[in-house]
């Protein structure tokens, strides 16, 4: 009797636990609510389940346990239980699978007006790379990266010259502006995760991955790398601030391009034969 | 269970769910040593459909250029170069092989000792043959400069796929001929007509060995079918 | 494993079925070696590769391997377990395609 | 018998389908049962201590010795899952877990529990010893192959736990593997360490599909007479559709540790694409480390229900004897064991939302996820439905399987979760995941080995365990496991990310420590609980109380040896027919509340059996 109790206790501390854990989602700052939503529908289906099937078994425990010449029912089959049983489980599966899908559908349609947005992932750190005034990313490639090209782009790429280029953890995001992750990895996988947005995507090297969302929220968030990348793994860390839109505009302004770093690089190079020169 | 019943079972889906649903054995006739061989084949083809999925995702997905196969194999007669010779001779010693596997299978069956054990050796010359020119044909491509790590002709996967399924093939090959060697020894000595026990298993030797035996040779021919189209010619 | 079995295995096939089998296989290869030779190529390549490979390999298991006497329970254990493969293969060339289609547009096509 | 095959079936039908009121024709008549078909196996009877203890040819032994490597290589496993979560739970209070090492430990920690503790266990173990008492066979039919399977296992862990010794350490790339960074010098362990894990992972599967094409022959063609495969325990039926699993997974395993062995050692490029670490561009380009990802999750979903199928047909069999009643919907549990097995092949990428692989593989893996949640809900449903109406012994055993369900069905719950992609991109690589996994594959199989471990124990070694410290040892495991578990679903909630080292001052992660110190403590108290356990076994062998033949009044044949314990060739001078399937307890009309799959229908007129 008492192992009774102590599985209701369990199913009841399990409740207590949810209602008042002080452990709960983020505050979300994207547009994902829906992601929220399938979350919370599959939560209470799921957990509406999880309870009634464990009070049926609590119950089964308090009734039948071990009595001596107890009546026990036989009946090996009930082809009418089971049939109820397979099409309700089906009509629930069915009503967690469809909105699941629908949102899925959701993330991997990038809106056209998104901004695009490169994420470079390395052991360990993170920088990025904005589309200029053309609104479109140079292509790049990871043999190509050198000191004097800290991407790769590919210097024949018209597209590429007047790329933003920012060699700093800081990201600064327009708030309601929706934001395509192109995530490029330079070595092993990494996940560019904010735990606020709810979405994420690995990083992988050799391709591009992507992912879409739109901040909706002010402020400032921290950056996890959500997939496993050494012993660094854990330090990984950035941070996006999303602004407004005119600190935004302020923050892109000071940003560097790939054509003016490379018109610095060549004037340091000048500068350092003249001094070789002016040392001969 | 004798032929006799064997044939009284009723075939098709009918016979299958039958089978199933009898007592002591699902493969009626079917013994314990060649059902082995069978589920072992059959792992083993999953085994072989891996190897030549990751050649097909890593072939389809590199922007590298794949080198043309006819002429990386090719050879010359005379001044000419022939595509593919080496690997269509190689192509026809292995279906060779497999022929005449299935006739000391046969034999075996019908006890005709000596026939079953000539053709067993044939068998195993054809598959060292076939073993002899696949070390050549490596041995040439390695002299070409094609390496696991490294191919002059385009894309280094080339070399590694070319090495690695060759290579995982040939092993099996090569186990192949041993045991064709031991067991052409075995049938000649008569040890399958007189049950000799084995020197690890201590278990009867029993004819229904050489059909094992065959059932893993021909598997190896199978898939050099399935290499020699996915590999060579596409 | 007692006499009885092995006879039940040894109800033999004529030779002749195994000498035509050995011919059709020969003749298939050199049919796919031709399909190289005359340097077919695109879809008429691939078909005609993939057809005689087929069926090659179909002789192989059904008549060297004996799989076309065997009892159905037999056969049906063996092929089912190939439609994972069939599946696996449909999606790894679809995820080639897309590695292919990220790789060329964003290291090299752009835009 | 001219024609066996058609009368096989008719008197079959007439002396189970009829209620054997005694009129339905000669007691002879309805306890006929086919012939063999397959003459007597011919055993090898070992003499010397080495031919009977170590390199032994029966399956019972070989059972016990898989059973105790396997449990070697568990009690390491959980050391080092204590040792993680200490720097979890009390970041430096231990000085020697460094980044390196925890990483070290987490993979190890996976690799060790999955592959070599549950895997091993339940099919080296359990497969091993109760596969031919419970099908009626004399012993396995390769004796030999089997022999050689333990010790390829065996090999595999030695070359398992060299690991630990060789400079640099085992590998820290997460039991995963994934490349690039397995084999690049940013993971710990990415030179020696790593090699020897995928040689030692090659060498398992080596043996494994030597013990596994035992298992499976046994099955399919070894039965005893009379034993069809609808009168099979589910515990075979769970047994032999994990290893059809294995070996048609394995071989995707097998394949990618020869191309990452190869990347490694060659440097040829499977997985590897173009590559710049510390600023050097590499010799490596145009792999894809997204193939590797697909071979791996191809074995490892899959691998997945190889742990839990046995789980499922032993627990299913536990709640049947200890219930005294039958098992619920016998049919439907076999075909949702088949279905499983079978659906399993299709669903791997669902390990991959997040992964960067083709985005619209989201939508099929997702579906075919969810029906697999079909079958799995249908067997907790038999399970509870069995527990209706019927009698049930409060013992250990029952405990577990109790425990069993409590934990699979919130396991598979969260599971629906991650199963479904859309709500899988936001929880996916948090504790949510971690939490998710040890529910429903770590404790829900655990909760099995252990009841199946108090239930078997007097037929291995003919003597009781000792049921208040079992009782003791259940509540400890069972209630400690639960809130580690359960709470860290939470911790997946707020955003936690696994395979963290130290969450050092993430603003709204730093709110967590106090669980995770809650954790901890919880994990120390389950690991040193199972010293009760272990002292228990050790006590018991000698001071236990004398079981006798069928202490469980259970029908299956492995109760029903002549011996007990079993000697080798099992079974007497006959092999035992086989007359109903192994669940007729309390059938109305019998004399006992349970009739033994080798009573024959005229030992029971009475009983209002139903066919079987």
């Amino acid at each position: 009797m008492h192992a009774g109790f102590i599985f209701l206790a369990v199913i009841v501390g399990s409740v207590l636990f949810h209602i008042f854990t002080p452990w709960w989602w983020t505050d979300i700052a994207s547009n994902w609510g829906a992601m929220d939503d399938t979350i919370n529908l599959t939560f209470w289906i799921g957990g509406g389940v999880f309870i009634l099937v464990c009070l049926f078994m609590v119950y089964c425990v308090f009734k039948f346990s071990y009595k001596e010449g107890r009546k026990v029912e036989y009946k090996p089959e009930d082809h009418k239980l089971e049939k109820i049983l397979t099409i309700a489980t089906t009509i629930g599966i069915i009503a967690l699978l469809a909105p699941g899908l629908i949102v899925y559908k959701n993330y991997i349609d990038t809106p056209k007006n998104a901004l695009h947005v490169e994420v470079n992932a390395w052991q360990w750190g993170w920088q990025y790379r904005l589309p200029g005034e053309d609104g479109i990313l140079g292509t790049a490639q990871v043999a190509k990266i050198s000191d004097d090209n800290p991407f790769g782009i590919n210097l024949d790429d018209p597209n590429g010259k007047d790329d933003i280029l920012i060699q700093s953890d800081e990201l600064h995001l327009k708030t309601d502006k929706p934001v395509k992750i192109l995530l490029r990895s330079l070595d092993v996988l990494h996940n560019f995760y904010v735990p606020q947005f709810r979405a994420k995507m690995d990083a992988i090297p050799g391709i591009i991955s992507y992912y879409w969302f739109e901040p909706n929220k002010v402020g400032e968030y921290e950056v996890l790398c959500a997939e496993y990348c050494g012993v660094g793994h854990y330090g990984m860390r950035a941070i996006v601030i999303v602004d407004s839109e005119e600190n935004y505009e302020n923050w892109i302004n000071e940003q560097e391009t790939f054509s003016s770093l490379i018109a610095k690089q060549d004037n340091n190079k000048l500068k350092t034969t003249r001094i070789a020169k002016n040392n001969n | 269970m004798s032929d006799h019943t064997l044939d009284k079972l009723p075939g098709g889906y009918k016979g299958m769910a039958a089978d199933m649903s009898s007592d002591q054995t699902a493969f009626k006739g079917v013994q314990w040593g060649k059902t082995m061989m069978w589920i072992f084949l059959l792992s083993d083809t999953f085994i072989f459909s891996c190897f030549l999925i990751s050649y097909m995702k890593g072939r389809a997905s590199t922007v590298v250029d794949w080198p043309n196969t006819s002429e990386v194999f090719s050879l010359h007669v005379g001044d000419v170069p022939v595509p593919l010779l080496l690997i269509a001779i190689m192509t026809f010693v292995l279906i060779t092989s497999s022929g005449t596997m299935a006739l000391a299978v046969k034999y075996g069956y019908e006890r005709n000792r000596k026939m079953c054990a000539w053709l067993i050796l044939a068998t195993a010359i054809g598959g060292l043959t076939f073993v002899g020119m696949q070390a050549f044909e490596w041995s040439k491509l390695i002299h070409e400069g094609v390496r696991p790590w490294e191919n002059p002709f385009g894309a280094k996967q080339f070399g590694s796929f070319f090495f690695m399924i060759t290579g995982f093939h040939g092993t099996h090959v090569s186990i192949g001929v041993i045991f064709l060697f031991i067991f052409a020894r075995k049938t000649f000595r008569g040890d399958f007509d007189t049950g000799k026990r084995g020197f690890f298993t201590t278990m009867k030797s029993d004819y229904v060995a050489i059909e094992i035996l065959g059932l893993y040779w021909h598997f190896v021919d199978l898939v050099w079918v399935f290499i020699f189209a996915f590999f060579y010619l596409w | 494993m007692d006499e009885t079995q092995n006879k039940a295995q040894g109800s033999t096939h004529k030779i002749g079925i195994y000498l035509w089998i050995w011919g059709l296989l020969f003749v298939l290869s050199f049919c796919s070696y031709m399909v190289d030779w005359f340097a077919f190529q695109g879809l008429l390549r691939w078909s005609l590769i993939v057809i005689f490979m087929l069926l090659k390999a179909g002789l192989i298991m059904a008549f060297f391997m004996h799989l076309f006497w065997e009892r159905y329970a037999l056969v049906n254990v063996l092929l089912w377990p190939m439609t994972a493969i069939a599946c696996f293969i449909v999606l790894m060339a679809a995820e080639a395609q897309y590695t292919v289609f990220t790789r060329a547009f964003y290291f090299f096509v752009g835009g | 018998m001219p024609d066996e095959y058609n009368q096989k079936n008719t008197p079959l039908e007439a002396q189970s389908s009829e209620t054997m009121s005694g009129s339905s024709g000669s007691t002879t008549d309805i306890d006929y049962v086919r012939p063999a078909e397959v003459p007597e196996q011919d055993l090898y009877h070992g003499h010397s201590f080495i031919t009977k203890w170590v390199f032994c040819q029966d399956a019972k032994v070989i059972g016990i010795q898989y059973f105790l490597t396997a449990v070697f290589t568990g009690i390491v496993g959980l050391i080092l899952s204590w040792l993680m979560r200490l720097q979890l739970g009390f970041p430096e209070l231990v000085p020697f877990i460094t980044a390196e090492h925890y990483y070290q430990f987490v993979t190890m920690h996976g690799m060790i529990m999955i592959v070599y503790f549950l895997t091993a266990l339940f099919l080296g173990g359990f497969g091993n010893y109760l596969v031919p008492l419970m099908v009626g066979a004399r012993d396995m039919v390769f004796p030999y192959v089997n022999m050689v399977s333990f010790w390829m296992f065996f090999i595999a862990v030695c070359v398992l736990m060299a690991s630990f010794f060789v400079p640099g350490g085992p590998t820290g790339a997460g039991w995963t593997l994934y490349p690039p960074q397995a084999i690049l010098p940013g993971s710990p362990g990415s030179g020696i360490g790593i090699i020897l894990m995928l040689v030692s992972l090659s060498l398992f599967v080596i043996g494994f599909t030597m013990g596994g094409l035992n298992y499976l022959i046994t099955i399919l063609q070894a039965r005893t007479r009379g034993m069809t495969l609808m009168r099979m325990p589910l515990t075979i039926w769970g047994i032999f559709t994990a290893t059809a699993l294995a070996m048609l997974a394995f071989p995707a395993l097998l394949v990618s540790c020869i191309m990452m062995t190869l990347d490694k050692v060659l440097e040829t490029s499977f997985f590897m694409p173009a590559i710049i670490q510390a600023g050097e561009v590499l010799d490596y380009g145009g792999g894809s480390p997204v193939l590797f990802q697909h071979l791996f999750w191809f074995f490892g979903h899959p691998e997945v229900y190889i742990v839990a199928l046995p789980a499922f047909g032993i627990v299913s069999d536990l709640i049947s004897v200890h219930a005294r009643k039958n098992i619920f919907g016998y049919r439907m549990m076999v075909w949702a064991i088949v279905g499983i097995g079978a659906l399993s092949f299709f669903v791997w990428a669902h390990h991959m939302y997040v992964s960067g692989m083709n985005p619209w593989f989201g939508f099929f893996f997702a579906t075919t996820t969810l029906i697999i949640a079909v079958p799995t809900a249908l067997k907790v449903y038999n399970w509870i439905i069995t527990l209706f109406k019927a009698n049930i012994r409060m013992n250990t055993v029952m405990l577990f399987c109790l425990g069993f369900i409590v934990t699979f069905v919130n396991g598979g719950i969260t599971g629906i979760f991650l199963g479904n992609v859309a709500v899988d991109i936001p929880l996916s690589d948090t504790y949510f995941v971690i939490a998710h996994f040890h529910m429903v594959m770590g404790i829900a199989p655990l909760m099995v080995i252990m009841g199946a471990v108090y239930h078997w124990f007097p037929l291995v070694t003919g003597r009781m365990l000792n049921e208040r410290l079992g009782k003791w040892h259940f509540w400890f495991t069972f209630l400690g496991a639960y809130s580690i578990y359960f709470p860290m679903h939470y911790l997946g909630f707020i955003g936690v990310p696994r395979r963290y080292f130290e969450m050092y001052d993430s603003p709204y992660v730093t709110s967590a420590t106090g669980l995770n110190e809650f954790i901890t403590v919880a994990a120390l108290i389950v690991g040193i609980s199972q010293f009760i356990f272990i002292y228990n076994i050790i006590t018991s062998l000698k001071m236990g109380k004398p079981a006798g033949k069928n202490p469980w009044k259970a029908n299956s044949l492995e109760w029903l040896t002549h011996e007990v314990p079993p000697t080798h060739g099992n079974w007497g001078e006959n092999l035992p027919v086989v007359h109903r399937w192994p669940y007729d307890f309390n059938v109305p009309g019998a004399k006992e509340d349970y009739i033994t799959q080798t009573t024959a229908p005229s030992e029971v007129l009475g009983a209002e059996v139903e066919k079987t």
